[in-house]
């Protein structure tokens, strides 16, 4: 369903993503997980159209969709969240939703569904600025949904989540995934949790791909550890502690 | 052909003050991103309390002098204030760029009234610094006018000195370049753009005096200066100092030769289509990188 | 030497410190782990005052420092070398040092601490009259630390030191911290990923996780497996 | 709640509009009415000003420069060429839209922040060159005089209910923009730009759209102007003009719908009390600038606002003691 070809992104001389190749499949949950600064939000921002990869392609149920700007990709159906909770604040729960389903594109769900779909019917007249976080970020993925997306991006969406919370949202997800048949990539830092959800899974470190592969196996990958634990001789570590 | 090389001289006169006027637009936006919408009345302001100081002497002497010194204090000390208890509370709200901007034309419009209750609506002008002129081939040039380029280039040398050299203008070009960074190696960047407002507009209000000189002036005059210098920053490229001076010279000889060839009419046109294009082309002006 | 009392810290509206509260003592390498997105940057810029708590309050040398401006915080001695480098680019070396000692404790000694830093970082000497942002990612890092180095700071806090370095490179940067320690007496407090080599240096450990302390260790009581468990 | 301050709100402008309706009959003086004639084409011109400073974040500092362009093409044809306002006006309101997406809309919207500001403020200052050059056409530094009024023998009554209905309808239009799709969007990236592309919005289109609608709308204000007063001048492009719109939209309220409104009427009336302040005048403006985006960025829709809360916090303790 996506793909992307060799993808790269640089900043003057830094570069934010060097050659990333990765295939989602249509209804799959794909995760993509690394450190700070290893480029996963650039990577969704160069899919996403915000920023233009300095080489590389991205295909969307094979048509080829690099330098797309930002709202075409959304009307061709990609939606995406960001990493701070981001509404409309002005609004009203159900006017934030009501864009997505405005601009969206040719079919888009009307809000009331959405609404219904995220259980937050009950918010629906309240301006988004007096949300608490969970509800804030259940708004943004509702005015995204709202524009019939078949893939869903979603960028860290469960940080600042308690426990309780995390768990809701996942079965969020699940639905969203099931029910409606969306496909999903998220991007999450707690491992577990990705491994828990997604199938297949993707690391980035320093821009470049790490990992790539089932995410059952992923903490079993000697580069993966090393980057995320940072000990290079972890057994030896083990000798002298 | 000797009134092409005449236009050619006169033109890089006027450019030079141009420069001048505009070096103080630049400043400001350059470290501290506001745009200051009062520009013109400022330098005003300038021009008027330095000719209060020499209305009654008719060639300038040493109440020139002093009258530059005073004019000096009181514009870093309002350029000081106006930031501290008007910019500084505006640039901590969302919508700071364009309530600056307001604000600034408000306030320019309330001073230009001010002097205009002052000083009444005849037109003034300040004396020269020297009668008479001298000849180089066919070129005559006012000994008046080259006391202005030479304090024109002055002033361009002593900035560059000023802010390579002290430690508040490194401080000021710091906070140019990354705010974070500034505070992270200590300094107080709430004084630095108190200085740099109370620098710009001292530079602003010689800027003015300059422009007394060499042209009448009136209470309403500031606003045709600013235009101007937002003409020739835009050109140079926003919060670019170098930029600016080069944009001040080629608009002045532009500004010579097409009333030499087209007539004084088409002046103000013809900057307006050079805006235009270099906005279209160029966005960020002929040397601006950061805008 | 620093005290940290129960501070509450945001990043845009996210509450990401939350009742946090540590000690530094004099003279010691103290290492901060944790999941990236729980707080360790946010938490470093509430010391240094480029953000100020919502509660709680910080003491630095039993002085309340909590709402002090970033200037003042600088000029009390305490150094912040961030994530993001923050240089001016427009700016040799030497005048990205020089402005390091802005603050009026440190122009007394620039000429040692720039003898230091070059010392520590020979490389910085070749390059010390080329514009910032011409040099490489590991160049630049060493620009940062030695800038955070010239305003003499008894406390030196450091965000990811190590961050986008290749190995040799990452090693030198830890090198020259271990000798900021050992040879300056000054006290540190650093931020990083790489546990291992973050932790061969450490007299102490503390884990932060959702904006909290999960555990405080002397640095040789510290199991990796713990460590690893509160990542994953 | 929300629907009774909505009903208040209707009941409200429903007896202000009834007010303003028979208002004439009373037998008001000539100057009162021409003052009215004053406010409702004011405020037409900066609540349309206020749909780009305001709603949209355009920020524009040529809107002036419309109504002299919109004033002036009517004022030509009618005078010039003898057509009827009827038509004229309609004509100002598309050459001013025209010029005005083409010279500034297609270039400014691609600019950011203050190069639109910029560019729309040097556009507006190189219109009274233009003025002088074409001395044969818009009369020059004199300005058009005895333009036609909407009708032969028309009286200041006609020309207040004229102007009052224009007013009317355009409020009317202003409000369906705001609350259309288009109105949506703008609410959208101003609140976040980069989640309103996210969910489709195209920026630049919508952004040209309102440029447009506020400059035609300009222009036919501009219309109503010169066929109401009779002549028009470069003066309508010097800095007063400028300066009284941009105060009515910081003091009525900037952003809102009926703060421009309340502004215009503020400063429309109270700009004759400030007659009285002879030349300081302009600088009291200037000052009243200054100082409401300095201390009261609301203007007086904030005043309301509070005042609106008080009452509901007295009323409702009023209920708990009965």
């Amino acid at each position: 369903m996506l793909e992307t070809r060799e993808l790269s992104r640089s900043f003057g001389k830094l570069a934010a993503l060097s050659n990333v190749s990765f295939v989602v499949n249509k209804g799959e949950v794909f995760g993509i997980a690394g450190p700070n600064g290893a480029g996963k939000s650039t990577l969704f921002n160069v899919i996403t159209g915000n920023y233009t990869p300095t080489s590389g392609k991205t295909f969307f149920n094979g048509q080829d969709i690099t330098g797309r700007k930002p709202y075409q990709i959304c009307q061709l159906g990609i939606g995406r969240t960001f990493q701070i909770p981001t509404t409309f604040h002005t609004l009203s729960v159900y006017d934030n939703i009501k864009v997505g389903s405005t601009f969206g594109g040719q079919t888009t769900h009307p809000p009331e569904e959405i609404l219904e779909f995220l259980n937050i019917s009950h918010l629906s007249s309240l301006p988004a600025k007096n949300l608490d976080l969970y509800s804030t970020k259940l708004t943004m993925l509702g005015a995204v949904l709202a524009t019939n997306c078949q893939l869903l991006m979603l960028d860290e969406p469960m940080a600042g989540f308690s426990i309780v919370e995390i768990n809701q949202f996942i079965d969020v997800l699940k639905k969203i995934n099931k029910d409606w048949g969306v496909t999903i990539v998220i991007i999450e830092h707690l491992l577990d949790i990705l491994i828990g959800l997604t199938a297949r899974m993707l690391i980035l470190s320093n821009g470049s791909l790490l990992y790539l592969g089932p995410s059952s196996e992923v903490t079993k990958d000697r580069k993966v550890v090393e980057v995320y634990i940072g000990a290079a001789h972890k057994e030896e570590f083990h000798v002298e502690s | 052909m000797e009134s092409f090389i005449n236009a050619i001289v006169s033109g890089l006169i006027s450019g030079s003050l141009y420069a001048a006027m505009a070096l103080g637009l630049t400043i400001i936006y350059g470290i501290s991103r506001i745009f200051n919408f009062g520009h013109g009345v400022i330098a005003l302001i300038g021009a008027y309390t330095a000719w209060i100081f020499v209305q009654n002497s008719k060639i300038a002497d040493m109440s020139l002098l002093l009258g530059i010194l005073v004019t000096i204090a009181f514009l870093f000390l309002l350029g000081f204030l106006l930031y501290r208890y008007a910019m500084n509370p505006l640039m901590k709200k969302p919508n700071w760029d364009i309530s600056t901007v307001l604000f600034m034309l408000g306030l320019g419009i309330l001073l230009e009234n001010v002097i205009l209750q002052i000083f009444g609506p005849r037109v003034k002008s300040i004396p020269v610094f020297k009668e008479g002129y001298i000849r180089i081939g066919v070129v005559q040039i006012n000994w008046h006018e080259i006391i202005i380029i030479f304090i024109v280039i002055i002033a361009i040398i002593l900035l560059n000195v000023f802010f390579k050299r002290t430690r508040i203008g490194q401080a000021m070009r710091a906070v140019a370049q990354s705010i974070p960074g500034a505070q992270v190696v200590g300094i107080d960047i709430e004084k630095i753009f108190s200085y740099t407002f109370g620098l710009a507009f001292v530079v602003t209000g010689i800027s003015g005096i300059l422009l007394g000189t060499k042209y009448y002036m009136n209470p309403h005059i500031g606003w045709e200066w600013m235009v101007k210098g937002f003409v020739i920053v835009s050109f140079g490229g926003l919060g670019s100092t170098n930029g600016a001076i080069y944009a001040a010279i080629i608009l002045g000889v532009v500004e010579a030769l097409a009333t030499l060839f087209l007539g004084a009419m088409w002046v103000w046109p013809i900057w307006f289509a050079i805006f235009m294009v270099v906005l279209l082309i160029r966005p960020q002006g002929i040397l601006g990188g950061r805008a | 030497m620093l005290k940290v009392d129960a501070i509450n810290g945001y990043y845009a509206d996210l509450h990401v410190i939350k009742d946090l509260s540590l000690r530094i003592e004099k003279r010691e390498v103290v290492a901060l782990f944790g999941p990236n997105g729980h707080g360790k940057s946010t938490l470093l810029k509430l010391l240094c005052g480029l953000q100020h708590p919502r509660s709680g309050s910080v003491y630095f040398n039993s002085e309340e420092i909590t709402a002090y401006p970033a200037h003042k915080i600088v000029e009390l001695g305490i150094a912040y070398i961030p994530e993001e480098r923050n240089l001016f680019g427009d700016m040799t070396v030497m005048e990205n040092l020089n402005l390091g000692a802005y603050n009026k404790r440190a122009h007394g000694s620039i000429s040692q601490n720039l003898e230091f830093v070059f010392e520590v970082f020979p490389r910085l000497l070749e390059r010390k009259n080329q514009l910032t942002s011409t040099l490489s990612g590991g160049e630049s890092r060493m620009v940062a630390v030695a800038r955070g180095l010239m305003s003499e700071p008894s406390l030196l806090m450091v965000d990811e030191p190590s961050i986008g370095l290749s190995p040799s490179l990452r090693n030198s940067v830890f090198e020259a911290l271990a000798k900021i320690n050992r040879e300056k007496g000054i006290t540190l407090l650093i931020v990083e990923q790489e546990i291992r080599d973050a932790l061969s240096m450490a007299n102490r450990v503390y884990m932060i996780k959702k904006g909290q302390i999960l555990f405080e260790k002397p640095a040789a009581e510290v199991d990796i497996d713990e460590i690893e468990k509160a990542y994953f | 709640m929300k629907k009774i301050t909505s009903n208040w709100q209707t009941a409200f402008v429903t007896v202000i509009v009834i007010i303003l309706a028979i208002y004439p009959m009373l037998g008001p003086s000539s100057y009162l009415k021409h003052l009215f004639i004053l406010f409702f084409i004011w405020s037409v011109v900066a609540n349309y000003w206020n749909l780009l400073n305001g709603y949209v974040g355009i920020n524009s500092l040529g809107n002036i420069g419309f109504l002299a362009i919109g004033g002036y093409t009517s004022g030509i044809l009618s005078l010039r060429f003898g057509l009827s306002p009827l038509i004229t006006i309609p004509i100002g309101g598309l050459v001013t839209g025209l010029l005005v997406t083409l010279f500034l809309g297609f270039p400014a919207l691609r600019l950011s922040g203050i190069y639109i500001a910029l560019l729309t403020l040097i556009f507006a200052d190189t219109l009274p060159s233009i003025l002088t050059q074409t001395r044969d056409i818009t009369g020059g530094g004199m300005g058009l005089h005895e333009i036609p009024p909407f009708f032969p023998g028309m009286e200041k009554v006609h020309a207040y209910y004229i102007c009052f209905l224009f007013f009317l309808i355009a409020m009317l239009i202003l409000y369906k923009v705001i609350h259309s799709k288009t109105g949506l969007a703008f609410v959208a990236m101003r609140d976040s730009e980069s989640l309103a592309n996210t969910l489709g919005i195209n920026r630049y289109q919508e952004r040209l759209k309102v440029f447009a609608i506020s400059s035609f709308m300009t222009g036919i204000a501009g219309g109503f102007y010169v066929h109401s007063l009779g002549d028009i001048s470069p003066t309508t492009l010097s800095i007063e003009p400028f300066l009284l719109g941009l105060a009515m939209i910081e003091l009525g309220g900037i952003g809102t719908f009926y703060g421009p409104i309340l502004g215009a009427g503020a400063i429309v009336f109270g700009n004759e009390f400030l007659r009285l302040a002879g030349t300081l005048r302009l600088a009291l403006l200037g000052a009243l600038i200054c100082g409401v985006i300095l201390f009261y960025p609301g203007g007086i829709m904030q005043l309301v606002e509070e005042l609106g809360k008080r009452i509901k916090v007295m009323l409702n303790r009023k209920k708990v003691t009965e």
